[in-house]
């Protein structure tokens, strides 16, 4: 170990958690200490998320000791937590919909006079929490209205908005596109030059070597190793955190059907001109089989609109055609009937039925494949299907019965993917599909993009992460404020211009 | 401006006759009238009351949801200045113009000494209730006081069953329970050929007599085909509904009526 | 901004809101005084304040309750226990005070019963309410084995027959509920955490709720409020029913729906709620005035709850 | 694996899934023979069974109703309707067959317009069947003005009376629906579209489930399987009463959940609902065997429906 022990302000020590039979935490120990952040790299289900929800009061330990500034540390609800001087802003969504951004992030706290909230103080509070911590966010607005990006930076406003000594950031990163996450490196660069502790959790290996003091390691539970930010490389952490060596982080492109693959083929999909009012307007591009088209944009341009408009989901004007043939699908039955997958956002709400076995889930899509005459279900078959996707794509589950809920996200993820692979779509739509996936868990997903691609499949790759577009698309499609910035292609795809169109300094 | 009644329920044989009564003397002495269903809730029979005085009727007629509560309304339409008659369930604490209706304690006396009569005065009996209906508590009450006269009768069991389905079940239940049962009383007609039905279904149609109340056309005729059936004490819910009609047209044009109509049921054998 | 303005904007956005629900009620209105004249008169709007009363007062309890995403269907047997029991403190020699205080107690104690089974126990309110429906129809029984009880206190009595200040007492005592419960909603932070809860009880727990508590209180609230309308109920009508409240849930529930709660939870206002209570009210009493017979007044009532719905659902689809 | 510890292996998850409320059935049935001897006997089991199919087949239909997160009040009033339709088609002169298709066919269309106001006009199943409940109430009562009508079709009286191959034919009903639905909710596509959709509509519509259309058929299976309840009840009655099935949906929800079914959807089994319904039968026949009370058997019955909904928690939550 290193560094003096008298600026610790968190100790943990031998900290356990079990969830019935499954044991979540096994031996943890973590020491935070004044004005550093301290990252926390482990792979999903690693116990990451385990670990701080009992920090904040929402889980407690089965056993092992805390101590916050060497007095036992054991709150028993959130609101214990938060005064004791602990700042959390959870991973998964804690927000409320019908409320508006104000409420939410001072829910319990309200400005009141003689008793009853004082709306005019709130919102003025509130204001300037955001102001402060230089959101870019309308406080009245209502929480449903907004997008998931800009509901993370309300749950970092939230969780940021009273004085801690610890604050503790679960993937705040994971929707955030790489200007908002400026506005959150800054924030806790002021947060450390105040002396706070930050407990940071991300799968994004370069803004974890860019904003890290410590990084301690945790593989299935327990404690691997505690390192200083200056002592090891992404290769050596990536090693400690999935017990093997990898050398990429992205695989390479996989040429099987290249001669096939040429311009004057007709395209997979073209799309003309898709207009839809106030979302997005005069969206053109194509797509060739076996190409990934990749989509960059910031937060909000309206690449999931659009995707969700392709799908069916919603109308829009405009031509899509399919094979050359011009279609409209009505409903997601009707896309999926012509070949399109799509790969949603948000795993827990458009995703998976989190109640229901991994077997049922993977299976969804592909039902009517599963189905025999007089409507009865193909029980075995469906389950060699749905065991052979969980080993494909290697995820970790007790049995195709477990519930996909009580998966970690980066399985979750991975079960949608395997949704839409047994469907065998012409053309898969990805959007933001290693949204919280941890490095060695990427690497997989990339590889089964590769391979899709090269068996003929037609892929549109939506990502907020620009490393991710450009070392896996072969063109990229560019949105700014709901029109089309540039394709660009080959020597273009640079991150600078890339990051022009998107910003709409270039057009 | 007319009659207005407020009749405790339409899903019942006695007060649809009962209505159909009054609509016929109506249109025959030619006075309006309007009816209004309290479905077995005072509440709503008090808010019938008082839109009926917010309309300005002359006369108005109310067979009470219950006795005691129906005074809430007695007295908003007596302070509005509309004199009331009830028929069939008579009011307490509030007088009014005039009652009509069956001496259900008498009823269930008769009940009780036709049950002796057929059992030849011995044997054990069930009851089927209906607690909450002060009428059916009078007839129930005059069926035990005529079993009570006789030492060699009892009665084993008393269950409700208030609508024909709960009846059916309570006397499946009951005949299962006490296999020597050798009579039942039904407190109204439904569950009388409920009893009947379950007394059927058991296979004990040579042990079994029933003995309903009301004595509408359904249990008349399954008394003169079904010899289970022994009896059944009849209302005259026409009867009823006519006289009440013509109390209300003499109210209306002030002339002097008797507080107390009462109606004496009849006895009904197979022919 | 000038306070005209302010006000102007207040209403706007209150006929936004309400907008869908105060059409259908005002609709209703014109049609009815339209086929009867009697319908517009002081006199009879009186009358739809005095009978809806009992339905209001339980709605404004279970708006609270719905707001939770629960459900509360033991409103209506608590409402005639409420009646029982004030019947049996009488008949035991208390006095109105403390009678009144003793009903109350009982409805806040069925109401908790309901709470601690529903959040400690982890069991769906909707069953746990229908079990306890049951049980309290059942319990109201017992004292006078079915029969219905006399009240004889000329207080209680008066409250549902006498005025005050030219107003029913009734009317006030509902103005008064409802002016509690809409600020107590609206403005503190207990109705705030409602809300919260309602919208999201995870994010609830996130922030520091304590949602079980919170639970057990509402469904005290929803207790307390059936009491009042037992009581509003059983003085209107001199005596306690056994069959009193009988499926008044229903309405209850239909109100509170009616006026925008939602049943998923986190959304409702009390406001909308009377709003929606004098619906039914206005329904049933002007039916009554055009001399409907009443299976056909089940099928119009049916009829306009769907519609009034379903003008409010497109009102805030439209809006968004 | 053999056969035989495949069986076995069967039964220790039927226990475990099934453990808690089939603990409650068998206490029940324990205690009632106990303390009455003539509680266990062939004649009285065939008495439940009879006395529950009405409940039990209109649970099957609400099981589905419910396993997709929805609730269909209207039930016991389409059991009345069903049963009014019949008698009119007897009064028109049509023969048994015509009947029962025309009855069946007005089941199918009451659930039909339940599942088109929820599923097309987006309205909460909840309000929509409160309304609807009134509505179909009200037309029961328009060919007779209120008054049951009698049945003189001595097939359909046959079907509530008579038996086959000794056992009676309602028992044959009910068993045959079980066996449809089981099947259907568990072996079929069109089951698990209904677990998944009650699950997550969301993720549903996004993995091609035309949700709305599923809903729809859903209602119209529980409009059916009330219209078939409908039938019994009146076979067994002789005739259809306007009041006939009153509140039987609280019955049928109460059966469905006491089986395991969750009310939020998702969740849920026939073989449970059949326990659930059997809970209830065996409660009611054993408490008029022991000449229980009217009103203490309401608060019995409440009773046993809280300790079993919680044994079954408790068993789950244990089994996690
Ligand atoms: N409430 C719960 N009930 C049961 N198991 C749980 C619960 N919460 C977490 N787990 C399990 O505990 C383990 C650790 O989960 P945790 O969410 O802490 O992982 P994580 O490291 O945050 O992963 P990720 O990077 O995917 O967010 C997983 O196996 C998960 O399935
Ligand atoms: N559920 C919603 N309700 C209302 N508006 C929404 C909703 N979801 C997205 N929007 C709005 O639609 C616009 C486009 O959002 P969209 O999600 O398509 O963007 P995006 O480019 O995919 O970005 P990201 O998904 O990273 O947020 C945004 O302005 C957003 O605020
Ligand atoms: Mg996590
Ligand atoms: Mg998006």
């Amino acid at each position: 170990m290193h560094g003096s022990t008298t600026d610790t302000v968190l100790k943990i020590s031998n900290v356990t958690k079990s969830f019935g039979q499954i044991a979540a935490l096994k031996s943890m120990r973590l020491d935070v200490r004044r004005g550093r952040v301290h990252t926390l790299l482990g792979e999903n289900g690693a116990g990451k998320s385990t670990l701080m929800k009992i920090l904040a009061g929402v889980h407690s330990a089965t056993s092992g000791d805390i101590t916050l500034d060497n007095q036992p540390y054991r709150p028993t609800n959130p609101q214990q937590a938060a005064a004791l001087g602990l700042a959390i802003v959870f991973q998964e969504l804690s927000l409320c919909n019908n409320l508006t951004v104000a409420e939410n992030i001072l829910a319990t706290r309200e400005p009141r006079k003689f008793g009853f909230i004082n709306d005019k103080a709130l919102v003025a509070r509130a204001r300037s929490i955001v102001a402060e911590l230089g959101l870019p966010i309308d406080v009245t607005e209502k929480v449903g209205n907004l997008s998931i990006a800009q509901r993370q930076l309300v749950e970092i406003a939230k969780g940021l908005s009273h004085e801690a000594k610890v604050v503790i950031l679960d993937e705040p990163t994971s929707s955030l596109s790489d200007s908002e996450a400026e506005i959150l490196f800054d924030i806790i660069g002021r947060l450390k030059s105040r002396g706070v502790a930050v407990i940071y959790i991300s799968h994004r290996m370069e803004e974890i070597m860019r904003l890290s003091d410590d990084i301690t390691v945790i593989r299935d539970g327990e404690y691997v190793s505690t390192h200083d930010r200056n002592d090891v490389t992404i290769e050596a952490l990536i090693a400690l955190m999935v017990g093997r060596r990898m050398e990429e982080i992205y695989p390479p492109p996989i040429h099987v059907r290249s001669t096939e693959i040429t311009s004057d083929q007709p395209p997979v999909l073209a799309v003309e001109r898709l207009t839809r009012d106030e979302e997005f307007a005069d969206i053109s591009f194509t797509v060739g089989a076996g190409e990934i088209l990749g989509f960059f944009g910031l937060v909000g341009s309206g690449r999931s609109e659009v995707m969700n408009a392709l799908f069916g989901m919603k109308n829009a004007s405009g031509t899509v055609r399919l094979d050359g043939k011009e279609v409209r699908f009505r409903s997601p039955a009707e896309a999926i009937a012509r070949g399109i997958g799509f790969v949603t956002e948000n795993r827990k709400e458009e995703g998976l039925v989190l109640g229901h076995s991994v077997e049922w889930n993977i299976s969804m899509a592909a039902l009517p494949d599963f189905t025999g005459p007089f409507g009865f279900t193909r029980g075995s078959a469906e389950r060699k299907a749905a065991a052979a996707e969980v080993g494909r794509l290697a995820i970790k589950t007790r049995s195709l019965d477990t519930p996909a809920g009580s998966l970690s996200g980066g399985n979750q993820q991975k079960i949608v993917l395997a949704k839409w692979l047994l469907t065998r779509p012409k053309v898969l739509i990805l959007d933001e599909p290693t949204r919280g996936v941890d490095v060695g868990a990427k690497f997989e997903i990339y590889k089964i993009i590769r391979q899709l691609a090269a068996e003929g499949t037609a892929i549109l790759l939506i990502s907020s992460e620009l490393p991710e577009v450009l070392g896996m698309s072969d063109r990229v499609v560019v949105m700014h404020e709901g029109v089309l910035g540039a394709t660009l292609a080959g020597t273009d795809l640079t991150p600078e211009t890339i990051m022009a169109h998107a910003t709409g300094f270039q057009s | 401006e007319g009659i207005g009644a407020s009749l405790l329920t339409q899903q019942h044989p006695f007060y649809i006759e009962l209505a159909d009564a009054m609509k016929a003397e109506a249109k025959e002495k030619n006075v309006a009238l309007e009816v209004a269903i309290a479905n077995q809730d005072l509440n709503k029979q008090l808010a019938d009351v008082e839109d009926f005085i917010v309309k300005g009727v002359d006369v108005i007629v109310i067979s009470p949801v219950d006795s005691q509560g129906v005074r809430a309304a007695i007295e908003k339409a007596e302070k509005a200045g509309i004199k009331v008659i009830t028929v069939d369930v008579p009011a307490n604490g509030a007088t009014v113009t005039s009652h009509i209706g069956t001496d259900n304690f008498t009823g269930g006396v008769k009940a009780g000494e036709l049950m002796a009569k057929v059992l030849e005065n011995k044997g054990k009996v069930a009851v089927i209730d209906y607690p909450t209906v002060q009428s059916v508590v009078n007839r129930v009450n005059g069926f035990k006081e005529a079993i009570a006269k006789h030492p060699e009768m009892e009665i084993v069991a008393i269950q409700t069953g208030i609508t024909r389905a709960e009846a059916l079940a309570a006397a499946q239940n009951m005949l299962q329970a006490n296999p020597d049962i050798t009579g039942i009383f039904g407190f109204g007609d439904d569950a009388a050929l409920a009893a009947a039905v379950a007394v059927k279904a058991a296979g004990l149609e040579s042990q079994v007599k029933v003995i309903g109340f009301d004595g509408m056309k359904e249990a008349r005729d399954a008394v003169d085909t079904n010899p289970v059936m022994v009896g059944v004490i009849q209302q005259f819910p026409d009867q009823m509904g006519k006289q009440a009609v013509d109390t209300a047209v003499k109210v209306a044009a002030g002339e002097q009526v008797p507080a107390e109509q009462p109606i004496v049921p009849g006895v009904y054998t197979a022919k | 901004m000038t306070q005209q303005t302010a006000a102007q904007a207040a209403l706007v956005r209150a006929l936004k809101q309400y907008g869908g629900i105060f059409l259908s009620l005002v609709m209703l209105c014109v049609i009815f005084s339209f086929l009867n004249p009697r319908f517009m008169s002081v006199v009879n709007f009186m009358n739809i304040l005095q009978q809806v009363a009992v339905i209001a007062i339980a709605a404004f309890g279970m708006t609270w309750v719905i707001l939770l995403g629960e459900i509360d269907l033991s409103v209506g047997s608590i409402i005639a226990v409420a009646g029982m029991v004030g019947a049996q403190c009488f008949a035991f020699g208390l006095g109105f005070g403390p009678a009144l205080a003793v009903t109350i107690v009982a409805g806040a104690l069925m109401g908790m019963l309901n709470g601690v089974l529903t959040a400690k126990l982890l069991l769906p309110s909707f069953i746990v309410t229908v079990a306890t429906m049951g049980i309290y129809r059942g319990l109201v029984s017992l004292p006078t084995n079915g029969a219905p009880a006399m009240i004889d206190n000329a207080t209680w009595t008066a409250i549902g027959t006498e005025s005050f200040l030219r107003l029913p007492t009734i009317i006030w005592v509902v103005a008064v509920l409802f002016v509690i419960n809409q600020i107590v909603l609206s403005k503190t932070s207990f109705g705030r955490r409602a809300y919260l809860t309602g919208g999201n009880r995870e994010a609830a727990v996130y922030s520091g709720i304590k949602v079980d508590r919170l639970k057990i209180i509402i469904f005290m609230i929803s207790g307390v409020m059936a009491a009042i309308s037992g009581v509003l109920l059983s003085s209107r009508l001199f005596s306690a029913q056994t069959n009193a409240g009988m499926s008044y849930e229903l309405d209850a529930i239909a109100a509170a729906v009616l006026g925008g709660t939602s049943l998923a939870g986190g959304v409702g206002t009390m406001v909308g709620t009377l709003i929606g209570a004098l619906i039914i009210g206005v329904m049933n009493n002007g039916m009554n005035m055009l001399s409907i017979p009443y299976f056909y007044q089940l099928i119009v009532k049916g009829l306009v709850i769907l519609v009034a719905v379903w003008l409010d659902v497109r009102a805030k689809q439209a809006k968004r």
